[in-house]
């Protein structure tokens, strides 16, 4: 395929090299385009990503976690379990909050004692928070205590902002807001928030990270992709981040544009109905009831075979996924090593469907949001167009996520998922395999707090034990082999199918590369001149 | 009256109208003169050219429609061929207009007192207070009762016939020499018509302008007018003393004009009907345009007669005109006409 | 023969003048006849309506004309997805004006998206002016209270932005053809309703119908025999512009995700689509669609512009 | 002329309340906004927790009561998104929205009422034929399009005017605004016009319309028959009998510039609550949503009042109570 492009488009880059070369801001400043606006300052309000990204700047965690997520010592230097119920936590010395007062363990206990209990919270930390007893030993030692043992304290205590007990714990929402309570130690300080227009941070000279490279950093929330691309070529900002695929090939080849990519942890993949005779949007040929199909492993692979991740990554990606075949890429914790991305295979694929008894194929509908993933929607339509061509005749239903999720979760009768064939994502926040090992594998079952999200109802006894099993494992190499094992079994089981993990892209003017990072954050102090 | 240099002189004037559909020859060689005071009656069916006959002269023609030839002078002035900033220094001082609808000729989101003074203020440097003085002062002279609180008023709270009396003051604000009335109470009741009727004759009187009244009505020019002249499809097809013709009329399309109107002295006569439609000026007939629906007509009538004089200040256009009442008749109009013009002065 | 005061295009600024001067002239034309002499005066309404001619014959003859079914996920493969105009698919179609970011055929999804967007705009606005009518015609023919009680229904109606209704109740209703035509009808039907209305009332209080009532015809009579009719007319006019907007209006709906589904996609969700692909170098996928759907409304604007000033009595002098 | 406005108030009052219960409980069938807000690593209690804590485990009845009785008092609940009181969100973001509006009000009749003039003083003129060809295509083109095509020219590719963004503003008497700054108004021109367009095109073919009539009318003819020039009549009898239509059809589109904001917003990503707007129909922020509606319900009812009299100045015929009663 040749690249055709108009003269109009042409100039538009020429001149967009000129004006991002000719007009950038003072060296020292940092205007970032996102393409998703955080809701509060108030770092404990809701746990969402673009609410994090903002308190990362601001705010440090006991433990901070790198562009792979991996933990670093953040304002705890050392952690380690000291007996089979008790972490503890030695804290960074010597840090000080923007306002100058000193950063102690009381900051740690009053940080805790917040994040679970900020009134209207849509989304609260209680989830990392439950069940564990914080503890003052001295200032800077502090000892959290659970009922059982807890390996994955670290990675809990990775997610929560800490912020002053002079100025934070008591303070609203609105007070973070407005900057009154916004006080962290993180490498910026806040300066001013408008809601929808901008959030202005300034470097804290004194991080104990070393003062950061920007001196003033200045977040727009530039929802529209293409308007986020064009302020970008405009000049109106240096970087910004959720680059679409679509302007992927023509900022590549514009002149003083740069770009970075790197792997999320969230991966793409497909629910499939597995707990009912009888599901919903499984029909048979022609439109009669069917004998649900994909309760049947051979036809969940054959749906898995019939699917080419390759030409998804290349026609509907831009090349920008990495083809999946489990549940987080490669080099997260707990992965699996053995497992590779199904190959594309129709034949073998009607054959399996021939095994399974529906030689024909049947007829159903795949679901899929249209606003949430990257290219969702075109990817729910290339995917039935290859279910169609191995005999699964299949419609596509796109939706809003503000009408999918329910449906999804929800929506059918007694208060069931309603979809047969879904399109989904997840998202390790805690960068461990065990996080949707545990929300979406995992039998379903509100009283362990298992399988939260998993909206295919799959279930195996083995795999829940094996993650039951690796929740209590202290030892990080037992850890990760005990969700490796799950991982494996349930991938052959194809308890879910794997599409692809996103590649993200941020773009930014020449002079500046960003070092991507896996959680899909947008940081100031990843960003550095060159 | 004769002897007085006319105020204004029409000769031969041509107003066409350039539309797709060919040329309409509006106003085709229209000549007459009037002199200070007079009054002139211009009569004739709708279409027959005398509104635009009426906006010719204060150079108020708009495309298609353009004054293609003939001579228009006011007070000796030759007007054809002016810039159109000459028209308009014109208009409204020396020659002003009144429009048939009085509810449509005021600007009805303007005030009075704003559409009066722009008026004078137009023409001359005047002080809006002095302006306002002489707005007031034509008001009254119209017979605006409280005039000072009616410059205030916008025009719907006047009925008709004072929207017409404000039209009037307009008119008369800069003391034009001639004033253009295009059917100025066809709209109006009766009553309210004659009050005008009288009001304007006194005032023409009073200020020594001339007055064209442009109208169809005959009974209406029998009381006002000086003299006379009956327009059909362009032309002038009759002129003369307003007593003489309507008690004589000559030409054909007159006579027929004439008989329609019903009247005291010939009640108990039938009143006559012109048979046929006013022609389209898009497609006159050749010859004389009156041909086809005149009783009269022959084979002669196909070469277009010339207005030719008939005596006693009156001419016609027709090649079989009736019976002139005779010489006595000529004496006694032109006697009727001197004593009408004495007692109205 | 014409007359030449009754041709809109002549009709000078001193029209009025001009008509009081001209004779009347018999009318020898039927009113059809002078409705077409007058439309045809101007070759721009006349190119119009030959273009929105052949939109509509591209609309109702989308599945014979097009080279592919653009809905049929068979026939349809993202291999062939973003292809340049002209390309050649690996079946051997070509692509005359390539091919969207799902890899339809753009050209056969433009005549299927002009298909649907029409359907869109002249259903919905055929049951907006189903409803604005019969509230319309009851309101000005009830008159009293029940009149003041519509009409003031239908003046906070038309002060709601038909964009922010359908909004609205499409975030509640929902995706699909039928909920965007429910929404766009809910959101329209007042302008019908107020343009009935009006028209009725000035026919209403005219002496035939006030004839016709004493010689003592049914209401129903009145109301179809004799009100309705003279309401066509401005009807015509409203019509045109509210289709024209209703399609502008879906594609508007459709760029902020709340229109129709992606896999029938109509040419304002073409267009959205193609909004992504402004910046990328692959205009057609952005460009072809809009400038059919902008023909589309243009030429219905135009049209109805023409219309106007043709059924306008107003102007008509 | 007190009865007239409170009886437009009440009426306004019942809109308001209907409008908020079919969202209500619109909004209600729709979706689950917890679905939108939970974090993937949350276990069903948690879920339940959030819920609870919004009062979304209460049957529907019981929330609308709790929303009637609180918004008497003046509350409308809090954002479930922002946690903050919707109307406090709202009316946050209500300046940027209000002078993108105005200014775009303002180019259009700034623009709209001498071109609309032009073409109807002289409708056969080429230039006139340009501008209602330009009309119609500012009338046909998508907002959202045209606004991407600004984008594209004046800020990509000429690099004339800021792609997005409200710029730095100046609080006048408490109220941020940009058009006072040169960068907010740099800032400002390209979404103004965007959203202008589409009233430019109206005011246009407005004002032409109306010229063209009132220019056939006898009290035209007679202004130049008392020897007026040019300009006055244009200037004083055209003009004021255009303003009319002109001003009443634009104080009501201004109620339709506010809704169109919602695309020029997220196009040009302008802080107003356009953009709120819609970011919360896209979330399921129920409260925000209700009290959009309502304030822009009572924000129309200002409007038409403030056109209603400026009407009847503009209009000596008309006079208030008429059109109330």
């Amino acid at each position: 395929m040749t690249s055709v492009r108009t003269p109009l488009l042409r100039a538009a880059v020429a001149f967009a090299c000129a004006a991002a070369v000719s007009a950038p801001a003072l060296a020292s400043d940092l205007r970032i385009g996102v393409a998703s606006e955080a809701t509060s300052i108030d770092p404990h309000f809701h746990n969402l990503g673009p609410n994090n990204q903002v308190a990362s700047q601001i705010f440090d965690r006991l433990i901070n976690q790198g562009d792979r997520q991996q933990l670093q010592p953040g304002l705890a230097v050392s952690w380690k379990p000291i007996d089979n119920t008790t972490w503890e936590f030695k804290l960074r010395e010597g840090v000080t909050f923007h306002d100058g007062s000193p950063f102690t363990a009381d900051d740690v206990l009053c940080t805790f004692a917040r994040a679970p209990e900020v009134p209207n919270s849509p989304a609260s930390f209680s989830t990392y928070i439950k069940g564990k007893t914080f503890k003052k030993v001295d200032d800077f030692t502090v000892h959290v205590t659970t009922d059982e043992p807890y390996p994955t304290m670290a990675n809990d205590l990775s997610v929560i902002p800490v912020i002053s007990d002079e100025v934070g714990c008591g303070a609203t929402t609105a007070d973070f807001n407005d900057g009154k309570a916004a006080m962290g130690t993180g490498p910026f300080k806040f300066v001013e928030y408008v809601p929808g227009d901008r959030i202005v941070l300034a470097a804290n000279e004194d991080y104990w990270g070393g003062r950061p490279e920007w001196d003033k950093v200045t977040i727009k929330p530039i929802k529209a992709g293409p308007s986020r691309v064009a302020a970008l070529l405009a000049g109106d900002v240096d970087m910004i981040s959720g680059v679409p695929t679509t302007d992927i090939g023509t900022l590549k080849e514009t002149k003083g544009i740069v770009l970075s990519q790197g792997v999320s942890n969230r991966v793409i993949y497909l629910h499939v109905d597995q707990f009912r005779e009888d599901s919903p949007f499984v029909k048979a040929n022609g439109g009669g009831d069917i004998k649900n199909p994909l309760l049947d492993q051979k036809v969940r692979l054959a749906i898995s075979k019939a699917i080419s991740r390759e030409l998804i990554r290349d026609r509907v990606m831009e090349g920008l996924s990495i083809p999946a075949g489990q549940l987080l890429p490669d080099g997260f914790f707990g992965v699996s090593d053995k497992l590779k991305p199904e190959a594309y295979d129709p034949e073998g694929a009607k054959a399996l469907l021939a095994e399974a008894g529906v030689p024909d194929g049947f007829e159903l509908t795949i679901h899929g949001p249209n606003d949430r993933y990257i290219n969702d929607a075109k990817i729910v339509e290339g995917i039935a167009q290859m279910l169609t061509r191995v005999g699964i005749k299949t419609k596509v239903e796109t939706m809003p996520r503000s009408v999918y999720f329910k449906r999804a979760s929800t929506g059918g009768e007694g208060g069931l998922p309603e979809f047969s064939l879904i399109l989904v994502g997840w998202g390790a926040g805690s960068g461990e395999a065990s996080s949707p090992l545990r929300s979406l594998i995992a039998t379903y079952d509100k009283e362990k707090g298992m399988g939260a999200a998993n909206r295919g109802r799959h279930s195996d006894a083995k795999v829940d034990e094996l993650v039951e099993q690796a929740l209590k494992t202290v030892d990080d190499g037992k850890r990760a082999a005990l969700l490796a094992e799950a991982t494996e079994r349930a991938m052959a089981n194809l308890a879910i199918i794997p599409i692809h993990y996103q590649v993200n892209t941020w773009a930014s003017r020449e002079g500046i590369v960003y070092t991507p990072r896996s959680d899909e954050y947008t940081l100031a102090h990843y960003a550095r001149s060159q | 009256m004769s002897q007085t240099p006319p105020v204004l002189q029409v000769e031969d004037l041509r107003t066409h109208f350039f539309t797709r559909a060919g040329v309409a020859r509006a106003v085709d060689g229209v000549s007459f003169s009037l002199g200070r005071g007079e009054v002139m009656g211009l009569v004739g069916e709708s279409g027959s050219g005398k509104t635009v006959t009426g906006f010719s002269l204060l150079g108020l023609v708009d495309p298609p429609g353009r004054i293609v030839g003939g001579s228009i002078r006011l007070g000796g002035e030759e007007l054809i061929g002016r810039s159109e900033r000459d028209w308009q220094a014109l208009r409204g001082t020396r020659i002003a207009m009144i429009f048939q609808d009085p509810m449509m000729t005021l600007n009805p989101v303007l005030r009075i007192d704003t559409q009066m003074i722009e008026a004078i203020r137009a023409h001359a440097p005047v002080s809006e207070a002095d302006a306002r003085e002489r707005a007031r002062a034509a008001l009254a002279r119209v017979g605006i009762p409280s005039p000072d609180e009616r410059l205030a008023a916008y025009p719907h709270q006047f009925s008709g016939g004072m929207r017409q009396r404000v039209a009037i003051a307009i008119a008369l604000l800069n003391e034009p020499d001639v004033i253009v009335a295009d059917e100025p109470t066809t709209a109006l009741d009766v009553t309210i018509q004659a009050q005008i009727l009288y009001e304007v004759r006194k005032l023409c009187a009073e200020t020594g302008m001339a007055m064209i009244w442009i109208t169809h009505d005959l009974a209406v020019v029998g009381g006002l007018a000086d003299k006379v002249a009956v327009m059909y499809a362009g032309r002038i097809v009759e002129e003369g003393p307003v007593d003489a013709v309507l008690d004589g009329p000559l030409h054909p399309y007159t006579h027929g004009l004439v008989g329609s109107v019903p009247s005291q002295n010939r009640r108990g006569q039938k009143l006559t009907q012109i048979p046929g439609m006013a022609p389209s000026l898009l497609s006159l007939p050749p010859g004389c345009s009156f041909a086809p629906r005149c009783a009269r007509a022959d084979g002669a009538c196909t070469a277009m007669p010339d207005l030719v004089a008939a005596g006693g200040d009156r001419a016609m256009r027709c090649h079989h005109p009736h019976q002139p009442p005779g010489e006595t008749a000529v004496r006694a109009t032109g006697e009727v006409a001197g004593e009408t013009g004495r007692a109205r002065a | 023969m014409t007359t030449p005061n009754t041709q809109p295009g002549a009709t000078p600024p001193g029209g009025a003048a001009l008509a009081a001067a001209m004779p009347a002239v018999p009318p020898v034309e039927s009113p059809l006849r002078r409705f077409l002499t007058d439309f045809s005066a101007s070759w721009l309404a006349l190119l119009a309506a030959l273009m929105l001619a052949v939109i509509i014959l591209i609309a109702l003859f989308a599945p014979w004309i097009s080279p592919q079914d653009p809905y049929d996920l068979a026939v349809v493969s993202i291999f062939d997805a973003r292809l340049p105009p002209g390309s050649t698919s690996m079946e051997g179609t070509t692509f005359w004006l390539g091919t969207d970011g799902a890899g339809r055929d753009l050209l056969s999804a433009i005549f299927y998206g002009l298909r649907i967007s029409l359907s869109v705009g002249v259903m919905s606005g055929i049951l907006a002016i189903i409803v604005g009518m019969s509230v319309g015609l009851a309101a000005a023919y009830a008159g009293g209270r029940t009149e003041t009680l519509i009409m003031r229904v239908v003046d906070l109606q038309l002060s709601l932005p038909a964009v922010l209704i359908a909004l609205i109740l499409l975030a509640i209703l929902g995706k699909g053809v039928d909920k965007i035509i429910i929404a766009l009808v809910i959101a329209q039907w007042a302008y019908y309703a107020r343009t009935v209305r009006a028209s009725a009332l000035v026919e209403r209080r005219r002496e035939y119908v006030e004839a016709a009532a004493c010689l003592g015809l049914g209401h129903a009579r009145i109301v179809f025999r004799h009100i309705l009719p003279n309401c066509v007319a401005p009807l015509i006019v409203v019509g045109t512009v509210q289709t024209a907007h209703a399609i502008a209006l879906e594609a508007t709906l459709s760029f902020l995700g709340v229109g129709l589904p992606l896999t029938e996609p109509s040419l304002g969700l073409l267009i959205s689509n193609g909004f992504e692909y402004m910046l990328s170098g692959k205009y057609w996928i952005a460009v072809f669609p809009g400038v059919a759907l902008l023909l589309t409304i243009v030429s219905i604007n135009i049209v109805g512009d023409q219309l106007r000033d043709v059924l306008n009595p107003r102007l008509q002098k | 002329m007190s009865v007239f406005i409170l009886r437009r108030l009440m009426q306004s009052a019942l809109v308001m309340v209907a409008m908020a219960a079919i969202v209500f409980f619109g909004m209600h069938l729709v979706g689950d906004p917890v679905d939108m807000f939970v974090s993937p690593d949350m276990d069903q209690a948690d879920i339940e927790q959030v819920v609870r804590a919004l009062g979304l485990d209460r049957p529907i009845l019981e929330q609308f009561w709790a929303f009637v009785t609180s918004a008497l008092q003046g509350d409308l609940g809090q954002s479930f998104v922002f946690g903050q009181p919707a109307l406090g969100l709202i009316l946050e973001r209500m300046p940027a929205t209000l002078e993108l509006a105005f200014i775009a009000l303002l180019m259009a009749i700034v623009f709209g009422i001498p071109l609309g003039l032009y073409a109807g003083l002289k409708p056969d003129s080429p230039v006139s034929r340009t501008i209602m060809a330009g009309s119609i295509l500012g009338f046909s083109l998508p907002t959202f399009w045209v606004g991407i095509m600004l984008i594209m020219v004046f800020a990509v590719m000429l690099g004339w005017l800021p792609s997005t963004g409200r710029g730095e503003t100046v609080d006048v008497l408490g109220v941020p605004v940009s058009f006072l700054t040169l960068d907010g108004l740099r800032h400002l021109i390209l979404p103004a016009f965007n959203l202008a367009l589409l009233k430019i095109s109206l005011v246009i073919r407005l004002t032409r319309a109306g010229t063209r009539e009132v220019m056939l009318q006898d009290y035209i003819k007679f202004a130049r028959a008392k020897g007026l020039g040019r300009g006055r009549i244009v200037g004083v009898h055209v003009m004021k009998n255009i303003l009319i239509p002109v001003v009443t059809v634009l104080g009501l589109e201004f109620g339709s510039l506010i809704a169109f904001s919602v695309v020029t917003e997220t196009i040009f990503a302008w802080p107003g609550m356009g953009k709120l707007l819609i970011e919360s129909i896209q979330q399921l922020d129920r409260p925000v949503i209700v009290a959009y509606l309502m304030m822009i319900v009572f924000l129309f009812v200002v409007i038409n009042l403030v056109v209603d009299v400026l009407y009847s100045i503009l209009d000596p015929r008309v006079r208030l109570g008429d059109r109330g009663a």
